[in-house]
């Protein structure tokens, strides 16, 4: 059984959690594939929540897929379509399952999916969520009824540390961080300098606080210059994109998982954070490829 | 009420500004007018705008003469010159002649019965002087008019259903006696025959800028004289009689560099595949919001810095200009259908003959003198003041403000003499 | 379409007292015709012009609107003409939503002492109305 | 303010195709000072109308009237002989005019033919936003004045979520991001503490619908 | 309202008329119309004795509407407003049909001119039995003038209202009176010197009681309308609140250099042109005599009309006072002004060199020499290399820096390029969209010292034209909102181009300035709750005229 994702936390190893994508429909054999890879290799796999407001397999049941297939998963949970009601429910469920590991997420607009008149929820937000499940901790629901058997998970929160302007995330994150915020997964960095400017100020709030940096695998230039521009919060040094784009015809994908495993090898040398949650986003099965350029 | 009165010497459109504003404040005003109506030269030019105004003020000039209309105090002598005057301010005594109009402007109604009639040809003897004309009556042509040349013939007269027309009127002499003068004479178009090099007079298609006005405002549109055809290459050249001491004009001329480019702009509205070429020695594009306009024209117009020295006709539809072209520096020959000369403005030739008259003294380019240079009006007879374009260029806008300053300045030299 | 008799199209003008009006004196001083029918409605300026205005000229079987209004960057009140684009604009998309021809309402600028364009604006209107044939917004026989 | 939007014309004609007379009624207020109802409008739409029917062949005799607020029962009270001479009524009133009409008038049928649209103010002449979503329990105290219910496309209460880009919301480039806006307003007035408060999820039910509120008498 | 009874007065203009419009048809068709108690055709109505007997025919069969068809009313509009007037009517209760230049001129066939005549005058029937009385009134206005802006030209309009003996208050913002005309070194092509000009200006402004002027002295806040403007000045820290009649903006311009247009920053021995005019007022200041000099302007405002005469102008001084080199490049000598050809002419007789260039001069700075590069175009483009020991460049011609406070508290609109007055003909030379407001000098044209005189005199004299009678003739009402319809919505006072309209608070309502409004109809057209009515040209007139279609 592999290692509680919480004892890895602590462990003060550096930590590697990777994300799978659930199908929009049942055929998991893709999905089983991509857990069995990396179920081993990653300290805990995460398992997207309706990214981008587009309707797939849920977050809940490709998580207890995992626990299955004996990996650690981390349920990412969103606002956007459940109220207070479902998402306690969800949580007990989970627990019962084993899934100790969850991620508080605001969500995608509703409209940015593909159900554009769907009803968005939001009834809570991220932070309110993160106070949801230490309610439920100390054994009460969240309108303060005791619970007949409680649950304890180790809850985490992202955050985007190039978001311009920068002020308003860095409130957002301390109210995350006192809300009980055990780790943090963050939007996709590539500028060492400012994300080092971010840990400095995210140490200052609070020192033993897990932050893992967020690497999105860059598969050619415009990739990079899509995120640029349309990608919140996320800024691709040009150096960057000119090597992407010097790279020969066909081995772009080569390069970006080149530059992603010397950004990992990097943050690990200079210790600048805790770990790196990598995103392949359509790529899992690179992410093997990316763990060894980056020497883990 | 104030009992004075004021002699303003032309009906142009500074002339009508000087009257108004004195009329408004309760002067007796005489505007005496050479022509058969007021409103100057500007009456006759032509609206210049494509599809937005293009600010040349022509309109204002009907306007402004409606308003003289309101105004009973102005009281209007046409058909009439000064023969002498004397005395100073405060009291000055005035001769005028009043060449006979043969049509009473108080009983004409302009309703056309006599034109439909006249038997002249080939254009009639009794005609309207302008569709904004006032007085708004007929005048007969005298040395047009069969009658004045020997055939017995008074058809108008007799059809007349309102009595106005009279043959036998001859020149009267008017004596007045008015507190203060405003001389408000106009200019007079450099006559481009001048410039024999340049062909006006000699070739078809090479026309002044007074003459693209004539044709604008009857016509409506432009064709070149020779065919009829709409003009495909058209050329400007400008200072023609303008900033040139050899013919005794060292001054810019001010409006002809405006009035070019906005004929450009409504030649190539109405005939957009039509190139236009405007030859220039300094582009005047100072103004209001006319430095916007020119880097529009800029779009569609090309501008040569050069002025051609000579034109040749090969054929009356093929006009060749010569010029030097400082860019490549070399004499260049370019073909043209069309060829405008933005001719400038001039001192009337009879200038010299008024300033006999009244005394005062022409300045160094034949315009009216005026006392300091600071006060543009007062001359150097107390109480002779100038308005418009008898002292010195001016457009429109500009005319009518300085004839609004000299009416001020009556006004203030009165008062000050406590008259 | 015209069953023999020659369809005579009957267009509704808002003229402006500063310019179209003076324009149509201007025309007739120099006896230019243009077509007679032209029911010449005046009003202080083009920016007084209502919607309402252009609809129930419709209504009482005009074929076409215009609004005539002087040129822009010389209107008397400086936002008239404008103003009366816009509604222009307005009447276009309401006759479209009515199933009819926005072409019918239409905004053209002329001078005050420009009779001859006048004149040339009136023929040019005729004939479009012409083409278009009679509303089918008549009152029904 | 109410701000509401004329339905489009090819709806309206859908609602009254059977009627031959109907009576057109505006309203004084609010939908006259956003330009959708008022005695203007009617007129527009009436004679809108007639030319329709006429075009499709039929012919349809309209009434107008416009009353200062339709969302008063005397008021309302004014159009009672009027209505008696039609066979519907098409009120260009927000949903309140409509439903207080429709309620007093039982026996005629009542069409709307405005889309209410939300509470909001002028940005300039023309153009109207919505500045306030009626959520009943106001929230612009802890805001420096600006709503973030409304005027955030997820009605956070937390700050900003990750999707704002450069000040601009992730639904729409345009609109500003209300938590951006926020940020800076309490920046400048030095109160960026009630920012960095942890605020509770809102009690939606403040307002159960439809609301109600019961004046102490005055 | 009394019955109403219409007139209709038709003109033959001398039986030209008849010939081509059946005026006997017209008469019998018009006599069956609702409301029409007499219709008359006569000879010629302009002449008094038909004008007598038209009295007549009103007084007689007590007729209480006029309907005039005959010639334009351009010709004869007022004569016949007077008559309506003197046969004891509202001068407003007439109406005229243009059937002659627009009906009989220009329709040769005769049965559609008639047809078109009966609908003229139909329709000119139809609009005056629903007009309305609008009574004139005279009102009291305030014979005192605001000049805001203490420079040449304010002082001149000061002087010149002074001398029609209008009391002015002038202010200006700065501690001393003067502006521009104290940094100027010569007033080519005039002869007089600033110092001169500056001190008889000053001693006439200070020696006249009619002028009050306050220094270091700003408009705070303005209310009311032509005639009695209410406006409050701030004086160092004390608020003057004081009424005017009009007022005249006379704030000049301001100079602004921009070194990214010119790609180099100032310097020792680069300096703009008002840093050499502060330099040759004071000669002490200068610390070597340049050698050579180089004017180069057209790089950053190519239309202006001041960087042209103050370069003839300073290049002159130089040459005058130093004899030393002069250099002056260009792309078109702005020469259209009095006097100006010929200083011109004066300034190259001197000696000073000129180079018209098309593409910018390259300017390099070189151990304490500026070296220009520039492509001459009188040389067939040489590349022509000069070195200079002084370089003076232009400065862009700007507005005044708080114009757009200024504006936004007197609500005049801006025209081009931010100065004041909008581009409109009908504006010019020196009125703005609002009546009792004008403007003289920079701050609305671009114009040179002569052109800068003329202007003021012309705007003293329109605002003394206003008001020097201490009355000014409204038409009372012309245009009125209903207070009970009225939304309060705005929408009028938003629309309206001369803001002729207030709110009302107290009464709930908008308000019509009578003396300000100039009778568009715009904000009867754009009221949304149709509650305001223009007497002269309502809706219900405009609809009842359409019936006729």
């Amino acid at each position: 059984m592999a290692r509680s994702f919480k004892e890895t936390l602590n462990s003060g190893k550096f930590v590697v959690t990777a994300e799978v994508a659930p199908p929009k429909g049942t055929n998991l054999k893709k999905t089983v594939e991509h857990i069995d890879l990396l179920k081993e290799r990653v300290d805990a796999l995460n398992v997207t929540d309706n990214q981008s407001s587009v309707m797939r397999f849920p977050s809940l049941g490709t998580t207890v897929l995992i626990k299955e297939c004996g990996g650690e998963p981390i349920l990412q949970m969103t606002c956007r379509d459940r109220n207070r009601m479902a998402l306690q429910s969800d949580l007990l469920f989970a627990y019962t399952r084993g899934i100790r590991n969850v991620l508080c997420l605001t969500g995608d607009h509703i409209t940015v999916g593909d159900h554009k008149e769907a009803r968005a929820v939001f009834d809570l937000d991220s932070v309110q969520l993160l106070h949801l499940v230490r309610t439920m901790e100390s054994g009460k629901d969240f309108s303060g009824n005791d619970l007949d058997g409680g649950v304890e998970f180790c809850a985490g929160a992202v955050v985007t540390p190039e978001a311009d302007p920068i002020e308003p995330q860095l409130i957002k994150f301390d109210k995350k961080v006192q809300a009980g915020a055990g780790f943090f997964q963050t939007q996709a960095v590539y500028d060492m300098d400012n994300f080092k400017r971010f840990m400095e100020y995210a140490h200052q709030v609070d020192r033993n606080i897990k932050i893992l940096a967020g690497m999105v695998l860059l598969a050619s230039a415009g990739a990079a210059r899509y995120m640029n521009e349309q990608v919140p919060g996320v800024f691709v040094p040009q150096d960057l994109i000119d090597e992407l784009r010097s790279a020969p015809k066909g081995t772009a994908l080569r390069k970006g998982i080149e530059i992603t495993g010397r950004l990992i090898r990097q943050i690990k040398e200079e210790a600048i954070c805790d770990g790196v949650h990598i995103m392949a986003i359509g790529r899992e099965e690179v992410v093997p490829d990316i763990m060894v350029a980056a020497g883990l | 009420m104030v009992n004075k009165s004021v002699l303003v010497l032309g009906g142009g459109i500074a002339g009508v500004a000087s009257s108004l504003r004195l009329a408004v404040n309760g002067f007796k005003v005489y505007l005496v007018e050479r022509e058969p109506t007021i409103g100057g030269a500007a009456l006759f030019f032509c609206c210049k705008a494509t599809e937005a105004c293009n600010q040349c003020s022509v309109c204002l000039v009907p306007e402004k003469i409606a308003e003289v209309k309101a105004q009973p105090q102005i009281s209007l002598l046409t058909n009439s010159q000064v023969a002498e005057i004397s005395g100073q301010v405060g009291d000055f005594s005035v001769r005028l002649i009043q060449r006979p109009r043969f049509v009473d402007p108080e009983k004409c109604t302009a309703c056309g019965v006599c034109a439909e009639l006249c038997p002249s040809q080939p254009n009639k003897a009794i005609y309207l002087p302008s569709p904004q004309a006032l007085p708004y009556a007929y005048a007969i042509d005298k040395n047009n008019c069969l009658h004045f040349n020997g055939v017995e013939c008074n058809i108008c007269s007799q059809e007349c259903p309102f009595g106005a027309i009279d043959f036998d009127r001859s020149p009267e002499k008017i004596e007045l006696s008015v507190d203060a003068i405003i001389i408000a004479t106009g200019f007079d178009v450099f006559n481009a025959k001048e410039k024999g090099c340049l062909g006006y007079g000699r070739y078809t298609n090479v026309l002044t800028g007074l003459d693209l006005e004539r044709k604008f405002s009857t016509q409506g549109s432009i064709t070149l004289p020779s065919s009829g055809k709409a003009p495909q290459n058209v050329a400007f050249i400008q200072c023609v009689g303008s900033r040139d001491v050899h013919i005794g004009n060292g001054y810019c001329s001010q409006i002809c560099c405006k009035y070019a480019m906005r004929f450009a702009k409504l030649l190539q509205y109405q005939h957009p595949e039509t190139k236009i070429t405007i030859f220039y020695m300094d582009l005047q594009t100072a103004g209001k919001g006319f430095g916007e306009f020119y880097q529009q024209c800029k779009e569609t117009i090309r501008f040569v810095r050069g002025i051609p020295v000579e034109i040749s006709e090969i054929s009356p539809d093929e006009l060749e200009v010569k010029y030097e072209d400082f860019i490549e520096g070399k004499v260049a020959k370019e073909i043209f259908d069309l060829v405008i000369l933005s001719v400038g403005i001039t001192p009337r030739k009879d200038s010299s003959n008024i300033a006999r008259i009244l005394g005062i003294n022409l300045g160094e380019w034949g315009f009216f003198d005026t006392q300091d240079h600071l006060d543009s009006t007062e001359t150097n007879v107390e109480g002779i003041f100038v308005a418009g374009t008898c002292h010195g260029p001016k457009d429109i806008p500009e005319s009518i403000a300085h004839g609004a300053q000299a009416a001020s300045k009556v006004i203030q030299t009165l008062a000050a003499r406590g008259i | 379409m015209t069953t023999g008799v020659e369809f005579l199209p009957c267009i509704v003008a808002f003229c402006c007292v500063h310019s179209a009006y003076q324009a149509a004196d201007a025309a007739g001083r120099m006896r230019i015709p243009y077509p007679e029918n032209i029911i010449m409605v005046h009003i202080p300026c083009a920016g007084r012009v209502d919607t309402l205005h252009i609809l129930r000229a419709f209504e009482n079987g005009a074929d076409g609107v215009v609004i005539l209004a002087c040129h822009e960057g010389a209107c008397h009140h400086i936002l008239g003409n404008i103003r009366a684009k816009e509604r222009v604009e307005r009447a276009n998309a309401l006759l479209r939503e009515i199933g009819v021809d926005g072409r019918r309402v239409e905004m053209r600028t002329c001078a005050p002492n420009d009779g001859s364009r006048f004149a040339r604006v009136c023929h040019e209107l005729e004939e479009k109305i012409k083409e278009l044939g009679p509303s089918p917004l008549r009152k029904h026989a | 303010m109410i701000i509401a939007e004329r339905k489009p014309l090819e709806d309206i004609k859908q609602m009254i195709a059977q009627y031959k007379k109907i009576l057109l009624v505006g309203c004084g207020t609010c939908v006259t000072v956003c330009w959708a109802g008022g005695e203007k409008e009617v007129g527009i739409l009436a004679s809108q109308l007639r030319l329709a029917f006429r075009r499709d062949g039929g012919e349809l005799e309209t009434l107008e009237a416009t009353v200062e607020r339709q969302c008063e029962k005397e008021m309302v009270e004014e159009l009672k002989d009027k209505i008696q001479q039609v066979e519907a009524v098409l009120s260009l009133g927000c949903g309140a005019g409509v439903q207080t009409i429709a309620d007093r008038f039982e026996e005629t049928p009542v069409y709307p033919a405005l889309n209410t649209k939300f509470v909001g103010m002028p940005e300039r002449e023309g153009l109207w936003i919505e500045n306030c979503g009626a959520c009943g329990d106001c929230f612009l105290d802890r805001t420096g004045g600006i709503c973030p219910i409304v005027r955030c496309a997820k009605g956070l209460l937390n700050g900003p979520c990750g999707g704002t880009n450069k000040g601009k919301c992730e639904v729409d480039p345009e609109k500003d991001c209300a938590w951006t806006l926020i940020y800076r307003r309490l920046e400048k007035q030095g109160r960026l503490d009630l920012m960095r408060k942890y605020y509770p999820p809102r009690n939606f039910q403040a307002v159960v619908r439809p609301g109600k509120i019961e004046a102490q008498r005055v | 309202m009394d019955e109403v009874k219409i007139g209709v007065f038709i003109c033959n203009c001398g039986d030209t008329i008849s010939k081509s419009v059946d005026l006997l048809d017209i008469r019998a068709r018009l006599e069956k119309l609702a409301d029409v108690a007499l219709v008359s055709i006569g000879h010629d109505l302009c002449s008094p004795q038909a004008q007598q007997a038209i009295r007549k025919d009103i007084i007689d069969n007590g007729i209480n509407r006029v309907v005039i068809a005959a010639c334009s009313p351009q010709l004869y509009g007022d004569a016949l407003a007077n008559l309506v007037e003197k046969a004891g009517l509202n001068r407003h209760l007439l109406s005229v049909a243009n059937i002659r230049e627009q009906c009989s001129w220009v329709h040769p066939d005769k049965d559609k001119a008639t047809k078109k005549a009966m609908v003229q005058i139909r329709m000119a029937v139809d609009k005056v039995r629903l007009q309305d009385v609008v009574e004139q009134a005279e009102v009291e206005v305030y014979k005192d003038v605001l000049v805001i802006g203490g420079g040449i030209v304010g002082m001149e309009v000061a002087i010149e209202l002074s001398n029609l003996n209008l009391r002015t208050t002038l202010i200006e913002k700065e501690a001393n009176l003067g502006g521009r005309l104290k940094q100027f070194a010569a007033l080519y092509p005039l002869q007089v010197t600033p110092e001169e000009m500056l001190t008889s200006r000053l001693k006439q402004v200070t020696g006249s009681e009619n002028i009050d002027a306050l220094t270091s002295a700003g408009l705070k806040d303005l209310s009311g309308e032509v005639g009695n403007f209410t406006a409050k000045i701030r004086k160092g820290n004390e608020e003057i609140s004081r009424n005017f009649g009009a007022i005249i903006l006379a704030t000049g311009y301001e100079t602004l250099f921009l070194d990214k247009v010119y790609g180099f920053e100032l310097g020792d021995n680069i300096i703009t042109q008002s840093q050499l005019e502060g330099m040759l007022k004071s000669p002490g200041e200068i610390k070597k005599i340049p050698q050579s000099v180089g004017f180069v302007f057209d790089i950053c405002d190519e239309h202006s009309r001041i960087s042209t005469p103050s370069t003839l102008r300073n290049a002159l001084v130089i040459k005058e006072r130093f004899g030393s080199e002069v250099y002056v490049l260009c792309r078109n000598l702005q020469v259209d002004g009095a006097g100006l050809e010929k200083l011109y002419q004066d300034v190259r007789n001197k000696g000073v060199i000129f180079f018209k260039f098309e593409r910018f001069p390259k300017v390099l700075r070189e151990n304490g020499k500026i070296n220009i590069q520039v492509e001459d175009l009188s040389m067939a483009r040489e590349q022509v290399m000069l070195s200079c020991d002084l370089l003076v460049v232009e400065e862009k011609v700007v507005p005044h820096q708080d114009f757009a406070t200024l504006e936004s508290m007197l609500n005049i609109g801006l025209g081009p390029r931010d100065f004041y007055q909008e581009d409109n003909v009908h504006l010019y030379p020196t009125s703005s969209t609002k009546s009792g407001i004008f403007f003289a000098g920079n701050c609305h044209q671009d114009l040179d010292l002569g052109r800068a005189l003329t202007d003021a005199s012309n705007a003293a004299s329109e605002a003394y034209q206003l008001i020097s009678s201490g009355k000014m003739r409204v038409e009372v009402e012309r245009v009125v909102v209903d207070p009970d319809k009225c939304a309060l919505c705005l929408t009028c006072l938003r629309f309206c181009p001369h803001d002729a309209i207030r709110i009302d608070y107290e009464k709930k309502t908008a308000h019509i300035l009578d003396l300000a409004c100039q009778g568009c109809g715009i904000c009867a057209a754009v009221c949304p709750a149709k509650a305001i009515k223009f007497k002269d040209w309502s809706d219900d007139q405009i609809l009842a005229e359409l019936e006729v279609v």
